[in-house]
């Protein structure tokens, strides 16, 4: 049912942990639904560099935000805004059906953890325009 | 790789000397049994026997045993068959909320069709209250229909109970047997049920092949109208080649009953034992004694069931979370919910029912994977990280 | 003695080639294809390659193929499930008075239901009147099921002139095709209908696996509800075994099905022709013409059939008067009463249905015992007395 | 289905045909039914000397007709009458019950045959009484 990129950041997730004195933190998800995101960030001259996940939820809960984390990592905050949950998707190879929240999901963290950094030091980022993690709800 | 199955409760493999009974009837005896000449009478007989013997397995008459198209399909047929013939007298049904989906789906087909359905609700263990039961019974509750043994969790049911409630007020009783079947004996004139579904495929018999018990003179009409088989009540051509593997199931499945439980017992016992000594947050969901002997179901914290499976099926083992019929769904398990756990919690379950080719290495091998892939998974969870934060 | 069968339309055996693909699904590949794990992932695939045979092999799509337990659930699945889901649309059907009994008995279960059914007339070959079938048409009415083949007397109905004529009232049309599959080419986009009843045991695949293709967007109501089996559509286990035997039947079936119906129509053409010349006081019942390739037959006047069949059996011939599901029955074939003709003809009525392993030596062999079989009975009968009394 | 006794007397049935000379004729039963039975008996001082039938019917009909006649053959009138369906049937084996009809039909035929003889010589039997031919009916 999932296809061999998913199984292998199943099996192998990258960027599992936390991350200590990190500068960002977003956590989505809720346990009813069966899945939460946690996600950390380092980030450095409007550069992740360094992010680290954990998840509790499905098995391609898990593979999303493993890939999520690879693909933001050293990318800028604007670059890392730019990926969606289709991105994250057609990177493990597709997702089946039921499972697409789990992107959402992923990219949910994301910019929470980017709304994190922003509140935290008073920024402004248009992408975040109108965004906020309080009104994410789970929607499956 | 090492491969061990702990889903026989979703279905099991056809046993040899089953299927080795099963193949004259494909292309040799395939008959229509309805038909005048010898071939055709050749398959009746070998029918009539296979009533017989699955008639006997449960104490019943032959003419009290309907081969079906599954378990499903009895479920469907009883509750279905029961509401239509007695709509007259009465619209209300009793059921529980731990039923087999075949049952809790049918039931709320019939509350669209204008029946009125009472869900009874289950205490921790997932029992009925039985004053509960008693006092839901009313002028017009035409049907009682209470699982046997739950699927999910192996809590095994007071049938006999039920029923003397039952009876007291004139209502028909069905019950759902079919993960009782060859792990307990099922005695119907002891239990007096009207009406009681099997599925061969969960006793080493073929998949597609079922049967509903209807005591001699219950008012039932059928589900699959059609040609006069199965004493008129069930149409199509029987599945001979199913009917006869089932039958020969039934058979190796009664004669070794207690030799059978007594092995599942003493692995499920290990199971539960160890995994509750080695593993920490764990809760054992279904009674601890009233139990299937192949039964274990229980809640890991803070991880999910799906990731869970996916990790056991990586070192080759095979079990399921919730209940497999329905893991299309991404909702718990109603069961699970039905006991009063929390989604969180229900999340997280798994069930392994272990069956007749199961070995203690097989047990053995579960101990020494499980922890590490409960760690795992744990290490990877948030909600985990909080409990341990907060130590 | 020589063995003959001569009672395809009743059931088929299973072929070699289709018993060897079902094998290693009942013990190796086992798994419940709901589950996670490897195993099940095997039996899903296995499944998933099988519709999609299925579904090409009447030009639909896969997600249009629902497996079921036997033609007689296809039928009344697509019937029940129909007029349970436009019940708030319409309470009217019409059908015919030579359908299945699948069909004509779920029909009358909905009348008393408080469904109303028109049962058309045919003509003395067995066809429907079109103009007939039109003017039968009404605000209320929710679906046509007439079958596309009739299993007694062979006769071939216009399916697409009646899907036009439904059409153009908005009227859904099913169709039991469960004699056709395999003898004709069926292609549901050409013919336009919305369900299609099919079954396997008569292709030479297993008994107790059957399909309904139910056209994309089709409201249709559950027959058996619990798991999410089938798209959510078909509740129970799915019998994996019997689904891979049924489209290799299917397979095979479509790939030789010019050289089989060639076949056929010779050695059913040399039948009838041999018959007609040997013996007097007959009938050919069904359109010479438009008819099944392997479908004969025949009224023998002043005989019974029952009698005819046991003398066949006692030569080695095993034949069908009136239809195989119904022989419980000792009213003659509602079929032949519905093409007119009388009781005491309508007794005498013997179906020899040719299949892929007939040869013409079997043919040879029925037309050298049957006039012999045939005149004994006569010079018993106290009927045939008074005909030739009257010479 | 059937016994080996049925299949005996339906492949080899005894005393088939007609009696051109008959002293009693007896037909019952009619073709909407499916089955009917004739008998023809040669009687010569209450002794059925000879007896033969004809029947257009199933397998069973045809057996019960003839072991109907060897029943009474050499009989008197008397015992004939004593002929019941049950020992027809009995002296079968038995029949499958939705044939018992023809065990019905064959004691029919053999008092109608009788019936006929009384009619045609003015005799009285009180077997007979309230006894009419034409009463008969398809039970089935
Ligand atoms: C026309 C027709 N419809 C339906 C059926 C029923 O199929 P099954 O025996 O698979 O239930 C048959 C054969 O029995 C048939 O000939
Ligand atoms: C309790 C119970 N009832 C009914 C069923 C349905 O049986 P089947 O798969 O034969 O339809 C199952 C298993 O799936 C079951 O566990």
């Amino acid at each position: 049912m999932y296809s061999e990129k998913v199984m292998d950041h199943f099996s192998k997730p990258r960027n599992v942990g936390e991350i200590k004195d990190a500068d960002a933190v977003g956590q989505v998800g809720n346990a009813k639904c069966g899945d939460i995101m946690k996600m950390y960030m380092k980030i450095e001259n409007d550069i992740i560099v360094d992010v680290k996940f954990k998840t509790f939820g499905c098995g391609s809960a898990i593979a999303t935000s493993s890939i999520a984390t690879e693909m933001i990592k050293g990318k800028t905050i604007k670059e890392a805004f730019r990926l969606t949950n289709r991105a994250v998707a057609d990177a493990l190879d597709g997702l089946p059906p039921v499972k697409m929240h789990c992107s959402v999901l992923a990219e949910q963290a994301v910019k929470t953890a980017i709304y994190n950094y922003a509140q935290k030091n008073d920024l402004y980022f248009e992408e975040l325009e109108g965004f906020d993690p309080d009104d994410l709800e789970c929607h499956h | 790789m090492k491969r061990v199955y702990l889903d026989y409760a979703a279905t099991s493999p056809v046993k040899d000397e089953v299927l080795k009974e099963m193949l004259p009837y494909f292309s040799d005896v395939f008959g229509n049994p309805s038909s005048v000449y010898s071939y055709a009478r050749e398959s009746k007989k070998a029918i009539d026997k296979a009533r017989d013997i699955v008639a006997t397995t449960i104490n019943a008459k032959a003419k009290e045993i309907y081969f079906t198209g599954s378990g499903s399909e009895a479920d469907n047929w009883a509750i279905k068959g029961v509401a239509s013939a007695l709509k007259n007298k009465g619209k209300h049904i009793i059921t529980s909320k731990i039923e087999h989906h075949a049952v809790l789906h049918t039931c709320e087909y019939l509350e669209r069709e204008g029946f009125e359905v009472t869900y009874l609700d289950v205490d921790e263990n997932g029992f009925i209250d039985l004053v509960d039961l008693e006092n839901s019974i009313r002028e017009d509750t035409i049907l009682i229909s209470i699982m046997y043994a739950n699927n999910e969790i192996g809590t095994i049911l007071p049938i006999k109970q039920i029923v003397e409630i039952a009876k007291r007020k004139s209502v028909l009783v069905h019950t759902d047997a079919v993960q009782v079947y060859g792990n307990i004996l099922i005695d119907v004139i002891d239990l007096g049920v009207d009406l009681l579904s099997l599925s061969a495929h969960k006793i080493y018999g073929p998949k597609g092949v079922g049967a509903l018990y209807i005591k001699r003179g219950t008012k039932i009409n059928s589900l699959i109208y059609g040609g006069a088989q199965e004493m008129k009540k069930r149409a199509g051509t029987e599945n001979i080649a199913g009917i006869i593997g089932f039958a020969k199931a039934a058979e190796l499945a009664i004669e070794n009953i207690e030799e059978h439980a007594t092995k599942l017992k003493k692995l499920r016992d290990k199971l539960i034992e160890e995994i509750t000594k080695t593993i920490p947050h764990i809760r054992l969901n279904g009674d601890p004694i009233k139990r299937l002997p192949g039964n274990v179901n229980i809640c890991f914290k803070y991880i999910e069931g799906e990731a869970l499976l996916l990790s056991l099926d990586l070192v080759g083992i095979a079990a399921s979370s919730g209940s497999a019929c329905t893991s299309g769904s991404l909702d718990p398990s109603h069961v699970l919910m039905a006991i009063g756990l929390t989604h969180e919690i229900a999340h997280g379950s798994l069930r392994l029912s272990i069956g007749d080719f199961n070995s203690e290495e097989d047990i053995d091998y579960v101990l020494e994977k499980l922890p590490e892939i409960v760690q795992r998974l744990r290490d990877m969870s948030p909600l985990y990280e909080e409990v341990i934060g907060g130590n």
